[in-house]
């Protein structure tokens, strides 16, 4: 452990310091250095055993048994062992706690966790009402705090919450709301296994001694800092990208991740629910040339709703819409197109390429011969626009899941309940369904590819490409490596 | 006096331009002013007397340019001398008095400070000798709390109290030239006379010259020795104050000589059932604005006055400054609502409810103190003096144009002048405009308020003489407010003193004008000399009341 | 007549400038403003381009000119709404006085207290995103600033002789606001509106830069400004050109407008 | 003089009570809830309901504005739905932040803004005054996001004389408290500059045109003393009602000098939580910005007899 202090960015505050519960995406960045759950993400995607030291499940596919790992100990020095595990599943568990995951695991849509009992002191056991799929990507969800193990003094007497007193790689230090986090080092923490960082997983070494999150929603602000010195590491746009990595102080490191950008399309639309005038604006889309204006030549184009470094991309993810302005032309012919106006939503946020995707979309379906108008919404207002299902187009982006069954699930379901869903076609929503309960691996590349399939020839949205994680570092800090749009600063050292 | 010593002051063939359109407003003018001496310049409004006197100070308009000539102060010649010595010579050796005492003296400034400022610039004296030389000024000028009033402002003083407050700081420097520029044109005829006595005592006690500029000949007449006649830039006449009022010389002194005010004959006026206007123990509170907090007090201006108006009678309002002549106009007039009393128009309560009231509202017409601010400058005269007809039920268009044109002749403004505005107009031209606009519907009671105060001689009396005309061909009555006595003696045939309020006397002209009764009323007319005609051109000084003349005795 | 001042002759020359670019600019400009270009995008100045392109390679100077028309219309128009509306406040609140007074003052406070962001948010979601949005909402924003300072100039106009008289003629009361009280806030207010065109154009500008401004890519010099902001390191003259015409126009609009002023002074046009 | 305050401040209750029904109505106009934003897109319809009643947003209006209002009298002005503070205490500390920067920077810019202002209308329509008139718009012109990133890049990475990024209170480390303040400080100056100057030349001509700058003349005061002695401070009043004005306006807001130089005062506060719909800090301080205002024109209207003794307070 090194004497130096590490600053990075981020470009709003986190809401609370309360695990999976008054949260967003910068919350659950920091929160997951301070806390972890039994289970976690890897690298890829995966699922496997973080606080756990391994995972049994029962022939019946309903009895989840954790083990725990030895001598891991909490902030204030107790260690951890599985009367904790209860005691925070209990918490997560009341509706009090308003957990945000509590809906996914009390039997609301579907999955519920109907016994959960601790044992002995190293042994939890969760029994689930029906066998499925993604219970341990349930628990492992960031935005579900990663369903952290926390100690029983992090709420105050009264239940309320206090700090988190977690058993990650680092203690929360002074928080100064609006301004700025500090995250000190925690001397005694326990490293899960591996050699090498792993997603959430792997070794989670805190080598400096402290690190600090800076509020600072300005981009501009951000580059001038990093260029300054006074910032260390931080996400960028990228047309910052190229002008930063040619800085001699500064480096740029870049990423894939499971966010999907792209162009959400109502398919109840009086026009646009003509789905050979959908595949006409698709068709009428170079998705390369868009790609790289809008990624600034970093990202590369992908239609699927799986994103590219998914496991379950394959050959068949790779076919996605082909640009053809002659037969976009003939399709708008057959749609029997008569120049209706469509417009698309986009907000200028600058976390997401939504604006630029549209002005360049835009241009593209105007050659073709599409009257494609743009309107700029606060986000607020566009998410709104979002939920209630009224817009004729939006480009929009959707937040990142590991697993693609959760992808699909996101985009697709029956309107009439859900008016936010953008497809409904009904054979795809029972194979949704299905992905969800299959295991095998497969099996359930084939029930993607057909999925898939279907989702490009029904065009209920059209996927541009993936999000690129661009972060920018001084290159006197080592190990900074880009990972599912969310920076770790474990494992990340500082020179001097 | 000093006729013989060399001049303190020469202006020699004095001609100032106006740069854009290269006319002549002061032309070839020379005169000097001794030591010690009081020289009046008078003429026509526009003659230049204020470029003529600024330019000894040098302050030129910058718009105005200086053709040729010199002014030699003290033998220095103010136009090429360094910004340096000119600084030097303003306020200490020439100082300077203008008209308007309310604008005259810094709003945010202590008194104190303001009559420090000369006497630090231009004296060798600690700040205690200053403070002991203001003090002693301030109480020779008769202000009652000398310390209290340096540390005032002078919005806390009167208008007359600003004027002596003015003097004061130029008279403490001693300066050898004083320039007096209608120094009291805003003042009632009270204080003015209080000012000027001033002013001579001061400037006696320092061998103190003074150039005074003044549209009143009774004034020039009684103080100066020396008289500058000026028309249109030129010098027309000048020469010792005796000789050129009894032998006016140039047609146009004889002019102004002969547009002093006279009395004329008694009229005899129809007996008529119901006075015009009756007002009966009317009072006017002022302020008294209910807050959360506090109740102001109101500010009581009239205190149940009482008079009538009979038809075709001119009745005349004097008094001093706030002494409730406005006020009484406006409650007759509608603009000022009344706290007690009753005004009857023609017999009837005015009352917007009653069916007399259009009546009265169609037949009392009133013309405003300020010709100026009366008139909307964004309107040209025609419609200024068309916009009455407006409300005349069924008047044809060209009727209401033809009773334009036939009432601007009237005026003597016929033509070209309905498409000109107001600010294109000469003062007495506005006043007209004025006139003509109260009169153009054919009212049967006018309210005058002060019409005349703010022009100069020869324009008075035309607008008196054309006020007159009207009254006769068109037999109104009228309520003729002002302080300006000649002009009342001219015009009223009742007269009705006001002080403080509430009406002090009131009489026939003549009973008033020759056996006044109230103290308040003598110390008017004695306050100021009038000019009665010697028949032959000339006119002399006379005094109303005989301890006015007991004043005279004492130059 | 008098000489015109050169500090006006600038003012004049400068708007009469915008008002022809934004003439031709309606009609013709040397690229389609609209068009992008990959190939060609954040060109510096060139022969070819001679203010360069943006981000999308759309021609600076096109769009400039382009947007000339739009900004200039989206100010005329907010101005146009908040005098015309702020007046007729300002007028009947100050000439009629008391409660009616009080009232609408109280109103007209509240609302210059509210942030012009939140206004113009609750009013785009209400309108839509649009030009008409934004003029609305950055009209009804100034509308109070206006009532304000009209009211203001029409009390001390009431104290005036010419009011009594009208009185004394027997007008009515609002015969006597539309004849004789508005025309003499004339002056106040083309100085007002003059300074307010250019808060227009700035205010329209801080609006893209939060997100909110003109949908582009229709241009305007606000939404320029603000969208070149990102690459004020790399291409400088993205932001340089639309500063520069706002500036300028500012300029041009002030000096005008003092000399608008002036001449409607009668105390000055007397001389 | 107290009494007068009071009576102002009683008066500006309407006012208040306006702001508080208008903004409470106007926000849940627009589009979007805090429910949604705190979902983002994973807002399925049953979770959507139960934030929206654990946030009580699930009553109706008037009683939501009920509770709030009632809560409101006794000086409780709630709790942020996205950071879960109370509101109140949340928004005294951001506005002390702004304060600091507000006042400073336009004490500065009176200090240079003004004399300036009168120099150019003493020389009207020379070449100074041309040149001061042009600066003066050009700096208005400039809008502060673009302002203050050059000053940014120029003092803050050019020559290395400021910190770039962060804040620290001045309470805890002066220096460098003062330091992180001064480019947000220079470029509010710098853009206030062209308003208080404009304002100042006008007033400064209408007073140089009055008798008492002529007879100040006439005693022989050199043109310095004329101009500042006596022009200046009459000149100052219509400036200084401007002040408060431009006080009261920048108070709320200032958020984009806050974002671009992430100083964490009220204006941004007000903005991020528009954005976020986080009705209740809305609210606070949107009433507590109005209240300012009344607050800063009180004392300007208290002050103003000192720059003109002829108008009294009451
Ligand atoms: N600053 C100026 N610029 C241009 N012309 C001026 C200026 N001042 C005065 N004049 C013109 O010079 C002429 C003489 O003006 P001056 O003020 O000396 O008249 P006056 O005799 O003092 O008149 P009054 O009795 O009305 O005060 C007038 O025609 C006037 O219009
Ligand atoms: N609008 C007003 N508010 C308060 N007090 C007023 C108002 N108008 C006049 N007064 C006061 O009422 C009294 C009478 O004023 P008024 O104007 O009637 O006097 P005046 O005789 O016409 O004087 P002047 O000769 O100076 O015109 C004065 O003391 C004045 O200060
Ligand atoms: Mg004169
Ligand atoms: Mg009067």
């Amino acid at each position: 452990v090194q004497a130096q202090t590490l600053t990075a960015v981020l470009n709003a505050d986190m809401r609370s310091s309360n695990p999976g519960v008054n949260r967003d995406d910068n919350t659950d960045t920091v929160v997951l250095h301070i806390v972890e759950g039994l289970v976690g993400y890897d690298e890829g995607g995966s699922v496997g055993p973080l606080l756990a030291e391994k995972v049994d499940l029962s022939q019946d596919g309903k009895t989840y048994t954790f083990t725990l790992r030895k001598g891991v100990k909490f902030h204030n020095g107790a260690e951890l062992t599985s009367a904790d595990v209860l005691w925070s599943w209990t918490r997560y568990m009341d509706p009090k706690t308003d957990w945000r995951c509590l809906g996914d695991l009390d039997g609301r849509n579907g999955l519920k966790v109907v016994s959960a009992t601790a044992p002995d002191a190293n042994t939890f056991v969760m029994e689930l009402n029906a066998p499925n799929a993604l219970f341990l990507d349930t628990l492992a969800r960031t935005d579900c705090g990663g369903t952290a193990i926390i100690h029983k003094d992090s709420v105050k007497a009264d239940g309320s919450w206090d700090k988190p007193i977690g058993t990650g790689p680092f203690k929360l230090g002074e928080w100064k709301r609006g301004q700025s986090i500090q995250l000190l080092a925690y001397e005694g923490y326990v490293s899960p296994k591996g050699a090498t960082r792993d997603g959430m997983l792997g070794s989670k070494r805190p080598l400096v001694k402290e690190a600090r999150f800076m509020v600072i929603p300005d981009a501009a602000t951000v580059k001038a800092g990093l260029m300054a010195g006074s910032l260390d590491i931080a996400s960028v746009p990228e047309i910052d990208a190229a002008e930063l990595k040619a800085h001699p102080k500064l480096n740029v490191v870049t990423g894939t991740n499971p966010v999907r950008h792209g162009m959400i399309i109502q398919t109840r639309d009086p026009v646009l629910k003509n789905v050979k005038l959908r595949q006409a604006i698709a068709a009428s889309i170079d998705f390369p040339e868009l790609v790289a204006n809008v990624t600034n030549n970093l990202g590369q184009p992908n239609n699927s709703p799986i994103y590219m470094t998914s496991k379950y991309f394959g050959e068949a993810e790779k076919q996605g819409f082909k640009y053809d302005p002659a037969l976009a032309k003939k399709l708008l012919q057959e749609a029997g197109y008569k120049g209706e106006k469509i417009t698309i939503l986009a907000n200028k946020r600058s976390t997401a390429p939504s604006f630029n995707t549209a002005v360049i979309a835009q241009q593209m379906m105007q050659a073709v011969g599409i009257n494609a108008d743009i309107e700029v919404l606060e986000w607020a207002t566009q998410l709104d626009r979002y939920n209630k299902g009224n817009y004729q187009m939006e480009a929009f982006s959707y937040s990142g899941r590991f697993d693609p069954a959760l992808g699909f699930e996101q985009i697709s379901g029956p309107k009439d309940k859900q008016p936010r869903k953008v497809w409904e076609d009904p054979e795809a929503l029972a194979l949704i369904d299905k992905s969800m309960v299959v295991a095998d691996v497969t099996e359930r590349q084939k029930i993607f590819d057909d999925l898939h399939k279907r989702f490009i020839e029904q065009v209920p949205t059209i996927f541009t490409h993936n999000d690129v994680d661009i972060v920018a570092h001084s290159k006197r800090v080592s190990g900074v490596k880009p990972w599912m749009s969310k920076l770790r600063l474990w494992e990340v050292g500082v020179a001097n | 006096m000093a006729e013989n010593s060399t001049p303190l002051l020469s202006v020699d063939k004095l001609t100032l331009a106006i740069n854009s359109t290269g006319k002549r407003v002061v032309n070839d003018v020379s005169f000097s002013v001794s030591p010690g001496e009081m020289v009046g310049i008078v003429g026509e409004s526009g003659s230049g007397k204020t470029l003529a006197a600024r330019a000894i100070m040098g302050f030129i308009p910058p718009a105005v340019r200086r053709i040729s000539g010199a002014i030699r102060f003290e033998g220095h010649d103010v136009m090429t001398m360094a910004p340096k010595a000119l600084r030097e010579m303003r306020g200490a050796r020439v100082g300077m008095v203008f008209q308007e005492p309310m604008t005259s003296l810094n709003p945010s400034m202590l008194i104190g400070q303001q009559l420090d400022e000369g006497l630090a610039l231009h004296r060798r004296l600690s700040a205690a000798e200053r403070k002991a030389l203001i003090l002693d000024m301030l109480r020779r000028i008769g202000i009652r709390d000398p310390e209290g009033a340096l540390t005032s402002y002078p919005h806390q003083f009167s208008g007359g109290m600003r004027q002596r407050i003015m003097l004061a700081s130029v008279m403490l420097l001693k300066p050898a030239l004083l320039l007096a520029d209608e120094p009291t044109t805003a003042l009632d005829a009270v204080v003015q006379r209080e000012v000027l006595e001033l002013m001579v005592d001061l400037t006696k006690a320092n061998n103190t010259a003074v150039l005074m500029i003044s549209h009143d000949l009774g004034m020039i007449a009684r103080y100066c020795s020396r008289i500058i006649v000026m028309q249109q830039g030129d010098v027309v006449e000048q020469g010792l104050a005796q000789d050129l009022l009894a032998r006016p010389q140039h047609p146009y002194t004889r002019k102004l000589l002969a547009a002093m005010p006279l009395r004329g004959p008694v009229r005899d006026l129809p007996k008529a059932d119901t006075p015009i206007v009756s007002v009966r123990d009317l009072t006017v509170d002022y302020g008294g604005r209910q807050g959360f907090f506090r109740k102001e007090a109101p500010k009581r201006a009239l205190h149940g006055v009482s008079i009538d108006v009979q038809p075709g009678e001119v009745v005349a309002v004097v008094g001093g400054s706030g002494s409730g002549k406005t006020t009484l106009g406006g409650a007759i007039a509608g603009l000022v609502k009344p706290s007690g009393g009753e005004i009857r128009f023609n017999g009837k309560p005015i009352d917007r409810s009653e069916t007399a009231y259009w009546d009265y509202r169609l037949n009392c017409q009133m013309v405003f103190q300020d010709p100026y601010s009366s008139l909307d400058p964004r309107m040209t005269i025609g419609d200024l003096v068309g916009e009455p007809l407006r409300l005349v039920p069924g008047m044809a268009r060209a009727e209401k144009a033809r009773r334009v044109q036939e009432v601007l002749t009237e005026v003597g403004l016929a033509e070209g002048f309905a498409s000109r505005y107001p600010h294109e107009l000469s003062g007495g031209q506005r006043q007209r405009i004025a006139i003509a606009r109260a009169v153009v519907r054919r009212p049967s009671f006018v309210i005058a308020d002060e019409p005349v105060s703010a022009l100069d001689v020869t324009v008075r009396a035309q607008v008196l003489e054309l006020f007159a005309e009207l009254q006769r061909k068109h037999g109104f009555s009228c309520l003729f407010i002002s302080h300006d006595l000649g002009v009342v003696e001219q015009v009223a045939d009742r007269v009705i003193v006001m002080h403080e309020g509430r009406i002090v006397e009131e009489g026939s002209r003549d009973a008033i004008f020759d056996n006044p009764r109230h103290d308040y009323t003598r110390k008017l007319l004695s306050a100021v000399p009038g000019l009665e005609s010697t028949g032959d051109g000339g006119v002399r000084l006379f005094w109303r009341l005989s301890d006015g003349a007991g004043e005279a005795a004492r130059t | 007549m008098k000489r015109l001042a050169p500090n006006a002759l600038l003012g004049g020359f400068l708007i009469g400038t915008l008002i022809v670019v934004a003439l031709i600019g309606a009609v013709w400009t040397p690229y389609d403003p609209l068009q992008l270009s990959f190939r060609a995008k954040l060109a510096a100045p060139s022969a070819a381009h001679w203010l360069g392109t943006d981000e999308f390679g759309r021609d600076v100077g096109s769009r400039l000119m382009a947007g000339a028309a739009t900004s200039a219309w989206i100010s005329l128009l907010t101005v146009t709404l908040a005098v015309v509306f702020g007046t007729a406040i300002g007028v009947v609140s100050g000439y009629v006085r008391g409660w009616f007074d009080r009232i609408v003052m109280a109103f007209n406070d509240a609302l210059l207290a509210f942030p012009g962001i939140l206004l113009a948010l609750g009013l785009l979601a209400v309108l839509g995103a649009n030009k008409y949005g934004i003029i609305a909402a950055l009209g009804i924003a100034y509308t109070p600033s206006v009532a304000r300072i009209v009211r203001g100039a029409v009390l001390s106009l009431r104290e005036r002789e010419f009011i009594a008289a009208s009185r004394v003629m027997g007008n009515s009361e609002l015969f006597t606001m539309a004849r004789h009280i508005l025309p003499n806030c004339i002056a106040p207010l083309t100085v007002l509106a003059t300074s307010m065109f250019g808060y227009v154009l700035l205010a329209e500008s801080a609006l893209s830069f939060l997100g909110l401004g003109v949908p582009p890519p229709a241009p305007t010099w606000g939404n320029m400004l603000a969208g070149s902001r990102p690459y004020i390191g790399q291409a400088v003259w993205l932001g340089i050109f639309p500063g520069l015409c706002i500036s300028l126009t500012l300029l041009g609009i002030n000096l005008l407008g003092d000399a608008v002023r002036d001449r409607l002074d009668p105390r000055m046009r007397g001389m | 003089m107290l009494r007068f305050a009071l009576t102002r401040i009683l008066m500006a209750l309407p006012t208040l009570l306006i702001v508080a029904v208008s903004v409470f109505v106007l926000i849940r106009l627009i589009p979007g809830d805090p429910a949604q934003l705190m979902l983002g897109d994973l807002a399925d319809p049953a979770s959507l309901a139960d934030l929206r009643g654990r946030l009580g947003l699930d009553k109706s209006l008037p009683v939501q504005f009920g509770i709030w209002f009632g809560n409101l009298l006794h000086g409780d002005l709630g709790q942020s739905i996205s950071s879960q503070q109370a509101v109140l205490p949340l928004i005294l500390q951001r506005f002390w932040i702004s304060a600091q920067i507000v006042l400073v920077a336009v004490l500065l810019a009176v200090l240079v803004a003004v004399p300036a202002g009168v120099i150019a209308a003493w020389r009207q329509n020379s070449s100074l005054d041309l040149g001061l008139v042009g600066l003066a718009t050009l700096l208005l012109s400039i809008p502060t996001f673009w302002l203050g990133l050059l000053l940014l890049l120029f003092f803050g990475l050019k020559l290395e004389w400021l910190p770039v990024v962060g804040y620290v209170s001045i309470s805890e480390d002066a220096t460098r408290g003062i330091l992180y303040l001064v480019m947000p400080i220079m470029t509010l100056f710098l853009h206030e500059i062209g308003v208080l100057l404009r304002m100042a030349r006008a007033s400064t001509l209408e007073v140089l045109r009055l008798d008492y700058i002529t007879h100040a003349r006439a005693k022989g005061l050199s043109e310095g003393a004329v101009l500042w002695r006596h022009a200046f401070k009459n000149a100052f009043g219509p400036t200084w009602t401007l002040i408060g004005l431009v006080l009261g306006n920048l108070l709320g807001g200032i958020a984009v000098v806050e974002t671009v130089f992430t100083i964490p005062g009220l204006g941004r506060l007000l903005v991020d939580s528009i954005f976020a719909r986080d009705y209740p800090v809305i609210q606070g301080c949107l009433l507590f910005v109005a209240f300012t205002y009344v607050v800063v024109n009180l004392v300007i209207d208290l002050c103003y007899p000192i720059f003109d003794p002829r108008v009294t307070a009451q």
